[in-house]
């Protein structure tokens, strides 16, 4: 099939998942209870003030009315302005995902920095003390929550040992621990997977045409079973850095970092149907965003998939 | 394989090498005041919100024409003076002169009176618009005098305009449909520099504040950090100067060390645990005595909110009007037992205690009630909800039975008494008499006068419990020493950098 | 015999296409080179084929893979129904057949696969591997246990084994298993998807002697299938021979060994090993193997006439022109192929 | 050999930790020396010591006897996510798998919709809608799993229905359920389970990170999660708080991990064989 | 014996796999210089393992070489150490295998997987690696333009190639570094029959030309019977006959040879039933004792259930391991 077809095809199919999970969304958050309104009057309104609000945020009118206005503002992309806080809802995101973006970028390449390495050894040396190591760390990075994980990292080298920052945001200084705690927990998956990927491409059987050929074990390892092995490896890790766009929050949270998910959160706790809406609509295309381009890679790394 | 392992480290290093070079960057500016802040205000335009973390971080940008001094009294701000008529319905007021707003224009009273009608318009859709309800018509007869006319008389008018709301906005920008949710412009002492949300406010002193001489620090930066751990270990290692409202169980762990002092201080919170007093059992004189009885009020405000004063009705413990009524209900679980037998409650109803997750300190407090009146014989069940759920289903329909929150102290008993014995306040109990009180207090002058009426209000919410009156907790602020001069506003509660210095 | 109709099997221009991707999902495998193209990625892996098959014989079907057997037996049986195209077994017109019903005709004809492996579930014992059939068609317990009991002592299987599961067994007794799976419907013709191919050599023979013991204790009709024409040649009463979804050649297995006719066939009987050496002398028997005329080759998608242009030895311009349909050139022996003057020369030659 | 002595010891550990567990869960009332949320509010951060084996919390509630009740809520978000997370997928899998064309791509479609709601924020929405509670985070991080085990469904099942003996059932006629639960579920059910071991690890983990943000389980009821959550503010004041709690889930989700990892390798036999 | 130098003579040779499995007992074989040695098994008797022995490739564990000598060109291949056996693979002794599709790398380019060996062991440049590599694919049909060219082929992924091609590829690789000794295993299985003889010919025309020996591994009697120039028949991880094409399909000698040779179907039989060998191939776990064809042998005696023949020659260069070679007809 042409790559082109292929694409247009992989491009509707994202839309509809976007609108779909968006229209969900619409109306699961009008269904559940909380009422923006009521959030901006607080606790000594009147009713009269909330209905007043109500109007002015336009959550008076019938539902389908709201979401045939939504439906289209967004063909126009546009999302609207925060209930809560009147800005421009895509405004809000766009200043947010740079942080969400660096954090997760980050994120995977400390995961796949620690994992792979640490996989492909435990692979080659099955069963050796690197190996163990390999599997302890994977199970602690998976066993231990990344919120605890991230107080401890704050304890020990912002506090105990003063080489990075508390709170706060800037400068890359500030990304590296919360990276660090977001990326051992992916590293655990990837971990995993490149042993297990490893593990299999050399029990394949090209391995044994590699050293019937007489090459170096070396070459064997690292160049035949290697690139071959990492061709899961890669798209795991594309697909787990769509996760941690999104699942960043309670990292986001413990290191004071204006991100995405923070936003999403307080979006969802005041009810701020705007920018709920708006956000999941990012987040739903970005990550099939992702899955998209991690196909295509795929595609690019596994010659036997390429389309053409 | 070594070869492996040097590229890995070769890769690590160059992925580290930014974060070094910036870490060695050491950055030799003038030092700011570092506050923390547990979360981030909606907005910072001050008509559009209830949020109090809004009206805190106002307090440096905008003034008010009055304000109340660390005693609670209501002095002099951006009005040098002001005068009532002896019917109370008209308030003149003479502004300061020399005052200008952060973009450069003079304070005049169109100011003042674009202002007011901004907050009252339909179009702004404040939630404090009613506050100036009474407000008939507002006269400006020169440049420096303001005149409001009264519907009715109002005692809580005054009050009113020392709150947040009443801020002062520039005349001409209002008219202009500025954005004052992010770009605030104002007279205070600080002017807005920057607002990463999430993240941090930065306020740069305003050099032509009205008060010569002050303020003393040129940068205040508000961190906003949700995590409190962090706060502590930020507060110990100086990273932060000032922690408002720590945890008690942090101060043990900021006790010992010497570079923090704490700064207590009696808040004006009125804590209670609400009852809707609409719903079987809770309808039942009897249940609600018993639960009042089945708390042990000291212990709650010792290990939930970190002590304070045990309070015996609707008022926080320190306002002018508060009367003590704590004999009636002491904490007498044998009593409860009976009284609950005696209404004939059993296991089966089951009563739900919802709790907002936002606030652990309520969430705490509602663990510990939960458990008191569990051991006197009720079936009580924890809900917890987020705060948007709060405060539409529980607070505005109603839809709970037992409920742990703090109501905010005002300047004017009226603010927190308003409504109370009327069925459209969320505990729905109703009681004519103390609704008519409380609404004849409004429009009466003088304190005595008014002290009267709302002692007898208090005394009929004292003794008919709509609410399990819990206290007035004690807030704790962790300072570093060499900061002095952090002052909150009483019964408001709002920041108040103006005197904040560093030795 | 009392049949009603003479024919055990008929297969009437069966065509079987597929299609390529769906909108949604993109077909991820590249389609093997040698399949019909038609555009859109659909390609058609059985074209008009018509065969009949006689009660109680063994009607062979030889092809390589890929040449669309196995896509003509699914379809045979409707297990995957033709595009288009008549199946009748024993005068039923399958097509013509309810869901239900069809699912109720099913026990009248079987299916044998080739890899004993895949074929038996391995989370069933045997027993309940065999008692399937039988519970679908309302067998009361008791007379299933009896059956299961007499269709092993059949194929050579201990009762004692009933309840253990196919790993704890050799390939050799798995393909017995499945053939007494197949036979306990008492079907009356049964399809051998190239039954012995997976096979050890000396395995091969007992389950072969093991197949016509059976056909001829239950008057059963074959349809064999495979790619080895030494073998079908050696079963079957009557040979087809496949070629890129169509038949090219048919007849009497005697016809078709003694005088193979189309070149393909001819390339397919001298490939046997130790058969060129039998064979070589009677005729120019390089060519065919391993000759091809010079001339251009055409892009397998554009071919409109004869679909072995390409690595035919004899081939002509007018080859292009048309596809040739199968024509009689002996009693029984049809042949697809519009050279007149190669064939004129082949039974000359032969005669 | 030695790595299969290595892990199949590893294993017996895990189910020995996990029998253990599933006994104390069970057996909560009668090994509790106090109820989990009793709170003795006059030994508020004891030390673990021989009135409080494991220390009390920042209400004096017995520490050793609140994790006892915890290993419930642990177990209970295990197995109650991973069911309906296994129900959904299997249900949502095996019909994809059976069906072609439309009703295949509007199941993967939506599949594919929840997938890519990130993990924490869907489960803050879904919770959000169902209200707070463990039943409701269960259903929620159960929900939140349903497409990896659809899509692992499917694509066993797609490649079991290629099986010569499902074919061999259909020329049988035997109708379209009986193939299912003859045929493709008792052969994909390995593959599940050990999915569902890796699942049931991570359900765990994810209920402790939505108690951090206040959605798991309910006060008083104790989970670990809430413990954890708890105590982070005391880590230095009573690390018993922590530590205890702390270990106990990661050694929980040790253990799951360690089965998964081990049938895993039973099933894939390239692997074991070499 | 026979004509010819020995390249490959072994002796002894004992290979049990860890949990009892005896794949193979006490084997001898040679191979003469530039001969085509056809070595015929069922399936798990032994022929594979007994190659990848060879080539140094066993997997230990689970394999162990109890005993044994392999000897080429006069060195023991069982004593060398890692490094010097890894320089005789691909170079002295190269292996091609049974399914292409399978033993290539599939996200490696053909030509490059070709090249890399040749560097390997020959130290060649790039370039004149690459030169060679075309001159192989020449060499193996892969140049002619029905393929496009030699440079396709190169520039190709395995995938990219149909199965005969894949094939010729292999092959090519096999013979890239002139090995004195290939040992094809299986190669033509995967294949189809009309496929099957063009790779037949080819090797058949290779081994002219370049003058190597072929140890060539089948389970398939006609296709060694069309290829080889001896033949050897292995049962059970045993050789039980041996000898020159000609003799050995004329005037088998073992009984399992001579029923396997009835066994196979031959069209102008139609009618008759096959002769077949009752019961099924042992497993390596489970071999009978004695001469392990006793349990299905129509000849057996009782000494064949306790003693192991020794492989004896009768004829010039015609041996046999049978207790009544010779005897029974």
């Amino acid at each position: 099939m042409p790559l082109i077809i292929f694409i247009i095809k992989r491009f509707f199919r994202l839309i509809l998942t976007v609108l779909l999970v968006s229209t969900i969304i619409f109306f699961v958050i009008r269904v559940i209870p909380g009422d923006p309104a009521a959030v901006i009057a607080g606790i000594d309104a009147t009713q009269a003030d909330v209905a007043a609000i109500r109007a002015q945020l336009g959550t008076d009118k019938p539902i389908s009315v709201q979401y045939i206005h939504w439906l289209r503002s967004v063909a126009l992309f546009d999302f609207g302005n925060s209930m809560i806080t009147g800005e421009p809802v895509t405004k809000q995101i766009l200043k947010r995902f740079p942080i969400t973006l660096t954090l997760a970028t980050l994120g995977i390449l400390m995961g796949m920095l620690i994992a792979i390495p640490l996989g492909v050894i435990s692979a080659v040396k099955r069963w050796s003390p690197v190996d163990y190591f390999g599997m302890l760390l994977s199970q602690i990075g998976m066993a231990v929550p990344s919120f605890w994980l991230g107080i401890i990292l704050l304890l020990l080298f912002a506090v105990k040992i003063h080489i990075f920052p508390l709170f706060g945001s800037g400068g890359i200084k500030y990304y590296i621990l919360p990276s660090l705690s977001l990326g051992l927990a992916r590293a655990a998956v990837i971990l995993r997977l490149t042993r297990a990927s490893m593990v299999e491409e050399l029990s394949k059987e090209y391995i044994i045409t590699a050293r019937a050929k007489g090459l170096t074990e070396r070459l064997v390892k690292y160049k035949h079973a290697l690139k071959n092995a990492l061709i899961p490896v890669i798209t795991v890790s594309g697909i787990q850095f769509g996760y941690m766009l999104g699942g960043a929050i309670i990292i986001e949270q413990v290191f004071s970092l204006p991100g995405l998910g923070r936003l999403f959160l307080t979006g969802i706790y005041q009810r701020d149907f705007t920018l709920i809406q708006g956000g999941v609509v990012f987040i739903a295309f970005v990550f099939s965003l992702i899955n998209f381009l991690v196909d295509i890679l795929y595609s690019v790394l596994n010659p036997k998939i390429r389309v053409g | 394989m070594k070869r492996i392992l040097q590229q890995i480290i070769i890769v690590v290093l160059i992925l580290l090498l930014p974060a070094g070079v910036l870490l060695a960057k050491g950055q030799k500016e003038e030092r700011a005041l570092q506050f923390a802040l547990p979360g981030n205000p909606d907005t910072l335009d001050p008509q559009k919100t209830s949020g109090t973390l809004t009206f805190q971080v106002l307090k440096s940008i905008y003034d008010t024409l009055v304000e109340p001094d660390q005693t609670g009294k209501i002095v002099p701000a951006l009005a040098e003076k002001w005068s009532v008529s002896t019917d109370s319905l008209t308030w003149k007021f003479t502004l300061r002169k020399g005052v200008v707003f952060h973009n450069g224009d003079k304070l005049t009273s169109r100011d003042v009176k674009a202002t007011f009608n901004r907050i009252r318009s339909k179009k702004t859709a404040s939630p404090k618009a009613k506050e100036f309800g009474a407000i008939k018509e507002i006269d400006t007869p020169d440049d420096y005098t303001v005149v409001f006319k009264l519907k009715e008389p109002s005692a809580p008018f005054l009050a009113a305009l020392a709150s947040g709301w009443g801020a002062i906005l520039p005349e001409s920008l209002i008219d202009s449909g500025h954005n004052f949710a992010s770009e605030p412009v104002g007279t205070g002492p600080y002017s807005l520099s920057k607002w990463v949300r999430d993240s941090k406010i930065v306020l740069k002193k305003n050099p032509n504040y009205w008060m010569k001489g002050l303020p003393a620090i040129d940068t205040v930066v508000l961190d906003i950090i949700p995590e409190r751990s962090v706060v502590v270990q930020g507060i110990i290692s100086g990273q932060i100067d000032i922690a408002y409202r720590v945890d008690k169980d942090d101060l043990p762990t900021l006790k010992a060390n010497p570079d923090v002092k704490i700064e207590k201080s009696l808040s004006s919170l009125i804590l209670v645990m609400a009852m809707n007093s609409s719903r079987p059992p809770l309808n039942d004189l009897r249940v609600r005595q018993a639960i009042n009885y089945a708390i042990d009020k000291q212990k709650v405000l010792d290990i939930a909110y970190g002590g304070g004063k045990v309070i015996g009705t609707f008022l926080d413990y320190s306002n002018a009007y508060y009367k003590d009524f704590t004999n009636l209900y002491p904490y007498d679980p044998e009593k409860a037992r009976e009284l609950i037998k005696e209404a004939g409650v059993t296991k089966d109803t089951v009563l739900q205690l919802v709790l907002p997750q936002n606030y652990e300190l309520h969430v705490k407090a509602g663990v510990m009630y939960q458990e008191m009146l569990t051991k006197v014989g009720l079936n009580v069940k924890i809900k917890l909800v987020d705060w948007s759920t709060w405060i539409s289903e529980v607070y505005r329909q109603s839809k709970f039975d037992l409920t742990v929150i703090g109501h905010t102290g005002k300047l004017d008993p009226d603010g927190t008494l308003a409504g109370y014995g009327g069925m459209k306040r969320y505990v729905k109990w109703n009681n004519p008499e103390c609704l008519s009180l409380i609404n004849k207090a409004r429009v009466t002058t003088g304190f005595e006068a008014r002290k009267k009426l709302y002692d007898r209000a208090l005394e009929i919410m004292a003794k008919q419990v709509p609410f399990m009156y819990l206290g007035t907790n004690y807030v704790y602020n962790a300072i570093r020493k060499d900061v002095t001069g952090f002052r909150m506003t009483p019964k408001l509660d709002t920041l108040d950098f103006r005197w904040t210095e560093f030795k | 015999m009392s049949k009603s109709v003479d024919s055990a099997l008929e297969v009437k221009n069966l065509t079987k296409v597929f299609h390529g991707h769906s909108f949604f999902r993109g077909k991820q495998e590249t389609s093997a080179a040698g399949k019909k193209e038609t555009g859109d990625g659909d390609f058609t892996a059985v074209d008009r084929v018509s065969f009949t098959v006689k009660h109680n014989t063994i009607f062979g079907l030889v092809g390589e893979s890929g040449c669309g057997k196995t896509t003509l037996a699914r379809s045979i049986l409707f297990l995957d129904p033709p595009t288009s195209g008549d199946v009748i077994i024993d005068g039923t017109n399958l097509k013509n057949l309810t869901h239900r019903n069809l699912r109720l005709f099913r026990k009248r004809m079987q299916i044998i696969f080739q890899d004993p492996n895949s074929a038996l579930n391995p989370k069933l014992s045997i027993k309940r591997s065999l008692e399937e059939g039988l519970r679908n068609q309302k067998y009361s317990s008791g007379k299933i246990t009896g059956r299961i009991d007499r269709l092993l002592d059949l194929v050579g299987i201990p009762v004692s084994c009933k309840n253990k599961y196919p790993h704890e067994f050799s390939g050799g007794q798995k393909q017995r298993m499945v053939i007494a799976r197949a036979l306990s419907l008492e079907p009356e013709f049964l399809v051998l998807d190239e039954p012995v191919s997976n096979l050890d050599v000396s395995i091969q023979a007992q389950i072969i002697n093991l197949l016509m013991d059976l056909k001829k204790q239950f008057s059963l009709t074959y349809l064999f299938i495979s790619h080895d024409l030494n073998l079908v040649s050696y079963l079957s009463d009557e040979v087809a021979v496949m070629y890129r979804g169509r038949i090219v050649e048919q007849g009497p297995v005697l016809a078709i060994m003694e005088n193979p006719l189309h070149p393909y066939t001819k390339k397919l009987l001298l490939s046997i090993p130790g058969n060129i050496e039998k064979i070589k002398n009677r005729e120019n028997a390089e060519i065919f193997l391993t000759g091809k005329k010079p001339g251009k080759d055409v892009e397998l998608f554009s071919l409109t006439g004869c679909s072995y242009y390409n690595e035919c030895p004899v081939r002509e311009d007018f080859c292009l022109k048309e596809e040739p349909s199968l024509r009689i050139v002996g009693i029984g022996h049809l042949i697809a192929c519009s050279n007149d003057k190669y064939l004129k020369n082949q039974l000359l030659y032969k005669s | 050999m030695k790595r299969s002595s290595v892990s199949s010891r590893l294993m017996l550990g895990a189910v020995i930790y996990l029998v253990i567990l599933g006994a104390a869960a069970i057996a909560a009332p009668v090994i509790s020396p106090y109820s989990p949320t009793d709170q003795h509010l006059e030994n508020r951060f004891a030390p673990p010591g021989h009135k409080y084996i494991l220390g009390t919390d920042n209400f004096g509630r017995d520490n050793f006897s609140r994790m006892i009740y915890g290993s419930r809520s642990a177990l209970l978000v295990g197995i109650v996510s991973v069911s309906i997370a296994v129900t959904i997928g299997i249900t949502v899998g095996i019909i994809a798998a059976l069906s072609t064309g439309i009703i295949d791509n509007i199941l993967m479609l939506l599949m594919d919709s929840v997938l890519s709601f990130p993990t924490i924020l869907l489960a803050i929405t879904v919770v959000s809608f169902l209200g707070y509670g463990l039943l409701q985070v269960m259903t929620a991080i159960g929900v939140i799993f349903s497409p990896v085990f659809a899509r692992l469904v499917r694509a066993e099942a797609l490649s079991i229905k290629t099986e010569e003996y499902v074919e061999a059932s259909r020329a049988m006629g035997s109708p379209a359920v009986k193939i299912v639960f003859l045929h493709i579920m008792p052969n994909l059910m390995g593959k599940v389970v050990v999915q569902a071991s890796i699942t049931f690890a991570l359900s765990i983990v994810i209920e402790a990170s939505l108690s951090y943000l206040g959605l798991g389980t309910q006060p008083p009821t104790p989970s670990w999660g809430l413990m954890l959550k708890d105590a982070r503010n005391y880590l230095v004041q009573a690390p018993w708080m922590s530590i205890y709690p702390g270990l106990a889930l990661a050694m929980t989700v040790l253990s799951f991990n360690i089965i998964g990892d081990t049938l895993s390798e039973k099933i894939n036999p390239r692997i074991v064989k070499k | 014996m026979g004509e010819g130098e020995i390249l490959l003579h072994i002796q002894d040779l004992d290979i049990t796999f860890e949990p009892g499995a005896h794949a193979v007992r006490f084997l001898e074989l040679d191979i003469r210089k530039s001969e085509i040695h056809g070595l015929v098994g069922e399936s798990g008797s032994g022929k594979s393992v007994t190659s990848t022995a060879v080539i140094g490739l066993l997997p230990s564990p689970p394999a162990k070489i109890s005993s044994g000598k392999i000897i080429f060109k006069g060195r023991d291949l069982l004593k060398l150490g890692k490094e010097e056996m890894r320089k005789i693979r691909g170079r002295e002794i190269a292996m091609v295998f049974q399914e292409p599709s399978k033993y290539f790398n599939p996200s490696m380019k053909v030509g490059e997987q070709i090249r890399e060996m040749l560097s390997l062991h020959f130290g060649m440049s790039r370039k004149s690696a690459v030169e060679r590599v075309l001159e192989l694919f020449n060499l193996t049909g892969l140049g002619k333009s029905n393929f496009g060219g030699g440079r396709r082929i190169l520039n190709s992924y395995p995938h990219e190639l149909s199965g005969g091609m894949k094939q010729r590829a292999m092959i090519a690789m096999g013979i890239a570094c002139s090995p004195s000794l290939l040992i094809a295993d299986e190669p033509t299985t995967a294949l189809d029959v009309t496929l099957q003889m063009q790779i037949l010919d080819l090797i058949h025309d290779l081994q002219n030309r370049l003058k190597m020996s072929i140890l060539f591994i089948s389970h398939d009697l006609n296709v060694v019977k069309h290829i080889a120039n001896r033949v050897s028949v292995i049962y059970a991880g045993k050789i039980v006959e041996s000898a020159a094409k000609g003799t050995i399909f004329k005037n088998p000698m073992h009984p399992y040879t001579k029923l396997l040779l009835l066994s196979i179907p031959d069209p102008e039989k139609r009618g008759t039933p096959l002769k077949t060998i009752p019961g099924t191939v042992p497993d390596a776990e489970s071999i009978p004792s004695g001469c392990a064809f006793h349990t299905r042998c129509p000849y057996v005696r009782k000494i064949c259930e306790k003693e192991i023949p020794a492989l004896k020659e009768y004829e010039n260069g015609h041996t046999t391991a049978c207790h009544f070679a010779g005897e029974t007809e």
